[in-house]
């Protein structure tokens, strides 16, 4: 009976000593510290997406503008509760919020407007919110315009001297590790629950799971808000990593492809399949860029070509549909 | 679908146990960490502070902080004197300088340029100089690197692998300012020196680093020598000024509108434009009417060649064009022949605008590194081309190398604090020019800009007087005389 | 506002349009076709103005000259890229050609990188100037938008008017139903996507005839960008309406602008690409399939 | 004319037919009739080559066609009237029609088989015009036979022709099958839902179920073959 029960969740407890290794490889050897957490932060903002495009089978080109947002918010709030003589605490906790809201309201108005639109539709009507956005910022010269915001300064006024590192390296670092973490385990929540199954029944077929009684409209537009605002959370820890920040980078549609094929890699919809997708995707460019300094990305495009024609639904998904007829298997890889 | 074999449940006890689990890992994880990894108190401490301001006056409090520092010396506010560094007793076998270094991605081809550059300065000093002199030794310098793509994620990792894993001794920068912003707390964090010579915003030195020490002009006085050369030929005149709206020319955009307005000169247009841009059609229309003197342009290269070429094709006629970037290069010539003809570009530094031994000496500055001759032979070396010419981004990408290891000979240590210290004292001239920084900052105040234009094919200096081969042409040909066959002769 | 500035504007827009129009169409044909989204269009208009560079330079061939070596490489590499790749993912997820196609671009650009390296060329090719009242309009970029009309019509003829081009748009329809008909499908597939490719290439061309200059490796990505929201506009698929999209974006640049100009905004030129993508998330309230989706 | 025989296949790891044997004689309409999910159409698509076959072989006129692309079985004289007509809604009846005789060998009769479909369906002659996508169900059927007249087969697979059609066409329908076999000499293999329709106008049957076939036999005695719990599934 608890067998049963604990083979249920295997998946989610192969993801839980994933990150369980990658936080004791990151404490204990320090020097592959940045680059653990960036595999962390790839893997948090693939575990985002995933809620999304993984179990919709929904593509949002636009989507790197809620990453946007969360550098914006993130941004914003730092600089404001510099200018107020706010705390350090109430600043990070402010940034949070506003990345929260900014990110959640407009990906509730995209979301109403766009979620009407099916497949490749959807995908390329999107591409304009984040160009949108971008050219808004620079030419109306709303937060900065194209000046971007600069919040080294103002972190080093809020946390002190010696906070400095503290706040554009341990914080950050920390954070991403938790928020990894959590959007592994929301995704894996909404994976197991009648919302999970829904949205898999919307990729399957739309309007047979209409037919069915799944409340289709709703069911996308939770998923996508909750995409979206994990999404923010991430762009707000990587603001204070990167203590600079401009449109057109924060609005830059490489962003949403690059996130696009990490979660396709792994594997969408699948629960560890970011996992491997951001595994495959950073540490291959980190280490051919460490030997090959000047063709990583030759060499890459042909790994990521091989990989598209062996696994063609993404190496977990591709191992899951091998194996489909083992009802262990089917339970262990999600 | 295959029925569901988990109930539709979410929070089963199984589940609650796990994530309270992952959340206490999770927190103790983290506490433990950053109690671990939270750097004891700084080495040394500086006594300055920086006025805080908003993002919204920002920009109005460095235009002000930077004449203040250029124009009225700042108040000397040194560094306190780190702990006297004992002579290591083993001296390692050789120096070695990381770099994570754009080679491809938008701002590869002038990283490039500048990794040339700074293999032949790396070169010139191990082979010429033989190795830097160290407690009566000399140690060869090498050179550890990684290709960022221009991408902020590689920039931060490669940083830390330099620093963490290479166990580099120093760093050089990446190229461009939003990359250099990037790798600042890493170097910071672990204080690491970092020689800035690719990032020329001023803002990155405003931001209260440490550890940062720029070797060339910032942004913001890109163009100022154009308008003083503007005005030894012109009273009075009407300035157009377009800019793209990024982050360096915007600086060098409000340098010159600041400029401008304290010589109380007029600029009847001023507009950016954004990076992507692929028609400048509608900006020469409002342009055309103004029947302007000079036309100030902060580009950098597609967008500089697209308005040259539009502007010719339009015919609109201006005595003075100065371009930020894309006339510095020889490509720009390529694509317009003598249509390029007249058009000045602001320059760190040229072939045949170099400083020599001789007017170190004769400005009572110490004189380190090659001569131009040895530098531009040195780098065609490395770029096995016998004819190539080395813009000024591998020159200043050398002159990094040159103080670097000047100063650690002055400092006879190879500790980053001891060697900053000296960074911040030394008055120096390499064959890029003068090198002195504002010792809290970092930002470089001697250094000064030149003027080149194309002369009958030729990239040739005309300002500043003291180092001009040849004099400025105004008013420049007409496009309608260019397309027939005039050069622009002195 | 005189009103030769005003002509002058439109007629520049026109010209512009037809060629973000031209840029636009061989993407939207292939998605019509086959349902992928070539994300490496880009490459392939860089790949265009490169063979314009190459051939200018080293044989001193027009432009006009390359348009068609443009095709016939494009024409080859997309159906041999069919063959090679595409084929075994057809019957996949649209996400998975995306991903093939990504890598693809990803490829392409490092392969001119390494053969062109990253310097902006550029090279000076000139047939004069008519004036229009105080303004100017170069001959080159009238007959870039010339041939980029041209080409869409001929490509509607194509696809309307053969029996070939009846077999791409059942294709298109539906792949089944053209097996029954006795179509080789797979073949269709490769002759769409290798127009598609072919087209890309030349509209590469074509922006070189228009703006000879700033060509590097990077030179696709703002242009893919664009085409995607062109494409959207017009209706994903359709040939004409992706022509027309690009018509409208063109003169939406060149009237707007002055607007913002006039109303002393930073940066005009942002705002008039803002109110672009604000036409295109209206236009889909109403429409949401675009302009010419039946 | 064409025989099937131990065919195997299915949808990725999931196995739909196990060992399927079926004999259809030359001038002669053959019914495969069984339930919601026998596996009738899957059939249908693996013999024209839109599914893999996993092992068995298919013959027709004594040629192995087991491995044959679908458009080249096409040329060879087999074609489908497949589930949900595929037709293409946003060309006209005529250009369907016209691009129907595609291949070589139907081009060369394009004429004289447009005269034929035209005498077999009078409305699609009034409808030529008119785009695919806005005719009725019926009509669609119609259209959806007719393409595949226009190239020229010899043997005809139909899937499922009656499904969604009001019965007095269902009717019509099957005349033309009866007219299809006697004048043009076609042979057809049908798959069938509509057991009544089927059984009045097939030579022979086979029964269907969960990827086998359980009974053949003479249209006219069949029906006292069938299993009973099958009967009640098929509607009898």
């Amino acid at each position: 009976m608890i067998k049963g029960k604990i083979i249920d969740h295997t998946s989610l407890i192969i993801m839980i000593f994933s990150y369980i290794i990658i936080w004791m490889l990151k404490t204990s050897f320090p020097e592959y510290s940045q680059m653990l957490t960036l595999l962390l932060y790839y893997i948090a903002i693939a575990q985002a997406y995933n809620i999304f495009l993984g179990m919709t089978g929904y593509v949002d080109f636009g989507y790197v503008s809620y990453f946007g947002l969360g550098l914006y918010g993130m941004a914003l709030g730092v600089s404001y509760a510099s200018q107020n003589n706010l705390s350090s605490s109430e600043a990070i906790i402010l940034g949070m919020i506003l990345s929260v809201i900014l990110a959640g309201s407009v990906a509730g108005v995209v979301g109403g407007i766009a979620l009407r639109l099916r497949g490749a539709f959807f995908a390329i009507a999107t591409i304009g919110l984040s160009q949108a956005l971008r050219y808004l910022i620079e030419g109306a010269k709303i937060w900065g315009g194209a000046e971007g915001i600069i919040i080294a300064k103002d972190l080093r006024k809020l946390f002190g001297e010696e906070g400095f590192s503290y706040a554009t390296i341990i914080l950050p670092d920390t954070g991403i590790f938790i928020l990894a973490v959590a959007t592994g385990i929301i995704m894996y929540l909404i994976r197991i629950s009648r919302l999970g199954y829904g949205l898999l029944a919307i990729k399957e077929d739309e309007d047979a799971a209409k037919v069915f009684g799944v409340n289709t409209t709703l069911y996308k537009f939770v998923a996508f808000i909750i995409s979206a605002v994990l999404t923010s959370l991430v762009g707000s820890m990587w603001t204070l990593k990167v203590t600079a920040i401009y449109p057109p980078e924060s609005f830059n549609i490489t962003f949403s492809v690059e996130f696009i094929v990490i979660v396709m890699l792994g594997g969408g919809g699948t629960v560890l399949g970011p996992l491997i997708g951001a595994s495959i995707y950073s540490l291959s460019k980190y280490y051919l860029g460490v030997y090959l300094p000047g063709l990583q990305l030759t060499v890459f495009s042909i790994i990521l070509l091989l990989i598209v024609l062996l696994f063609r639904q993404g190496i977990v998904g591709e191992l899951r549909s091998f194996l489909y007829k083992h009802e262990i298997v089917r339970k262990i890889i999600r | 679908m295959s029925s569901s074999q988990t109930s539709g449940k979410i929070f089963t006890p199984l589940t609650i146990t796990l994530i309270i689990i992952m959340l206490v890992i999770g927190f103790v994880g983290g506490y433990y960490a950053s109690a671990v990894s939270r750097p004891s108190a700084p080495a040394i401490t500086y006594t300055y502070s920086v006025p805080y301001t908003s993002v919204a006056t920002q920009t109005l409090y460095i235009e002000r902080t930077i004449y203040q520092t250029l124009l009225t010396s700042p108040p000397a506010t040194t560094p306190t004197t780190p702990k006297p560094t004992t002579p290591p007793p083993t001296l390692p076998s050789e120096i070695v300088i990381g770099m994570a270094v754009p080679l491809t991605g938008s701002q590869g081809e002038v990283g490039t340029a500048g990794f040339n550059g700074i293999k032949a300065a790396i070169k010139w000093v191990n082979e010429r100089y033989g190795g830097v002199h160290l407690f009566g030794k000399t140690i060869p310098l090498r050179l550890v690197y990684y290709d960022d793509e221009s991408s902020k994620d590689k920039v931060v990792q490669y940083t830390e692998r330099l620093i963490t894993v290479d166990k580099v001794h120093f760093l050089l920068s990446s190229y461009s300012s939003p990359l250099v912003f990037a790798q600042a707390p890493i170097a910071e964090k672990y204080n690491m020196l970092l020689i800035n010579w690719g990032g020329a915003s001023d803002l990155i030195h405003l931001q209260g680093y440490k550890m940062i020490v720029m070797v060339w002009t910032p942004a913001s006085l890109y163009m100022t020598q154009a308008i003083d050369a503007l005005l030894s030929v012109k009273k009075d005149p009407k300035i157009v000024l377009i800019y793209k709206d990024d982050e360096f020319n915007r600086m060098v955009a409000g340098g010159v509108r600041n400029y401008s307005k304290k010589l109380g000169l007029q600029i009847v247009y001023d507009k950016a434009y954004p990076t992507d841009i692929k028609d400048f059609t509608p900006y020469l229309t409002s342009i055309a009417p103004l029947k302007a003197d000079a036309l100030i342009v902060g580009s950098h290269f597609a967008d500089g060649q697209l308005l040259t070429r539009q502007l010719a094709d339009q015919e609109i006629d201006f005595g003075f064009i100065a371009m930020n970037i894309a006339p510095c290069y020889t490509d720009y010539y390529k694509a317009f022949g003598n249509l390029a003809e007249g058009i000045i570009c602001p320059s760190h530094w040229e072939v045949g605008a170099s400083y020599t031994p001789e007017i170190a000496s004769k400005l009572g500055v110490e004189w380190f590194g090659p001569t131009e001759e040895e530098f531009v032979a040195l780098y065609r070396e490395i770029v096995k081309d016998p004819t190539a010419r080395p813009p000024y981004h591998a020159a200043s990408g050398a002159a990094a190398v040159l103080i670097l290891v000047k100063a650690i000979e002055k400092a006879q240590s190879l500790d980053p604090m001891a060697v900053r210290k000296v960074l911040g004292e030394m008055h120096l001239i390499t064959f890029f020019g003068e090198y002195k920084i504002d010792p809290v900052t970092g930002i470089q105040i001697a250094h000064k800009m030149i003027l080149v234009q194309w002369q009958k094919g030729n990239l040739v200096v005309v300002w500043p007087p003291e180092v001009a081969k040849s004099k400025l042409v105004f008013p420049i040909p007409t496009w309608a005389e260019k397309k027939a066959g005039k050069q622009a002769t002195p | 506002m005189d009103p030769g500035l005003i002509i002058f504007l439109f007629l520049q827009g026109l010209v512009l349009g037809s060629i973000y129009g031209i840029v636009a169409v061989g993407l939207s044909l292939i998605f019509g076709i086959a349902r992928i989204i070539n994300l490496s269009h880009g490459a392939l208009i860089m790949w265009g103005a490169y063979t314009a560079l190459t051939f200018f330079v080293g044989y001193n061939l027009s432009p006009l000259g390359s348009l068609f070596i443009a095709i016939v490489v494009g024409l080859s590499l997309g159906a041999s890229i069919f063959y090679l790749v595409l084929r075994r993912l057809i019957g996949a997820h649209e996400l998975t050609t995306l991903l093939a196609t990504f890598a693809l671009s990803i490829f392409l650009e490092e392969i001119a990188r390494l053969n062109y390296g990253l310097d902006y060329r550029g090279f000076s090719w000139s047939l004069g100037v008519v004036k229009i009242f105080d303004y100017r309009l170069t001959y080159s970029s009238i007959l870039a938008g010339v041939i980029a009309l041209s080409t869409v019509i001929i490509l509607t003829l194509f696809l309307y008017k053969t029996r070939i081009g009846s077999a791409l748009r059942g294709v298109a329809q539906d792949p089944v139903g053209a097996y029954i008909c006795g179509i080789d499908v797979n073949k269709i597939y490769a002759l769409g996507i290798g127009i598609g490719f072919g087209l890309a290439m030349m509209s590469g061309v074509i922006i070189t005839m228009y703006n000879p200059t700033g060509i590097n490796p990077y030179l696709g990505a703002p242009y893919l960008l664009k085409s995607f929201v062109i494409v959207v506009l017009g209706g994903l698929g359709s040939i004409i309406g992706a022509y027309v999209g690009g018509i409208i974006f063109g003169l939406a640049e060149v009237v707007l602008f002055p607007l913002y100009d006039y109303l002393h905004f930073h940066s005009p030129m942002s705002m008039t690409l803002f109110t672009e993508f604000v036409i295109l998330l209206i236009l889909l309230l109403i429409r949401p399939y675009g302009l010419f989706r039946r | 004319m064409l025989s099937i025989k131990k065919l195997e296949s299915g949808y990725g790891s999931m196995q739909v037919l196990w060992g399927v044997d079926v004999e259809v004689g030359e001038r002669r309409i053959v019914s495969i009739l069984g339930p919601n999910g026998a596996g009738k159409t899957t059939l249908l698509n693996t013999v024209m080559g839109f599914i893999k076959p996993w092992s068995g072989r298919i013959l027709y006129q004594n040629i192995d066609i087991t491995k044959t692309p679908p458009h080249k079985k096409v040329e060879l004289g087999i074609n489908i009237v497949p589930e949900g007509r595929r037709l293409f809604p946003q060309m006209s009846v005529r250009e369907n029609l016209l691009l129907g005789a595609y291949n070589k060998r139907s081009r060369e009769k394009i004429e004289d088989t447009l005269e034929l479909i035209y005498n077999l369906f009078p409305i699609l002659k009034e409808r030529k015009d008119q785009p695919a996508g806005t005719l009725s169900g019926g009509e669609q059927q119609m259209l959806a036979i007719a393409r595949t007249l226009m190239t020229r087969p010899k043997i005809m697979l139909l899937d499922e022709p009656s499904q969604g059609i009001a019965p007095k066409v269902v009717d019509s329908i099957m005349n033309v099958l009866d007219r299809l076999r006697d004048e043009e000499k076609i042979t057809i293999l049908l798959v069938e839902q509509n057991i009544m329709a089927a059984l009045e106008h097939s030579d022979h049957v086979y029964i269907m179920d969960q990827g086998r076939i359980i009974v053949e036999g003479d249209a006219k005695e069949i029906v006292s073959k069938i299993p009973d719990y099958l009967r009640a599934f098929i509607g009898l």
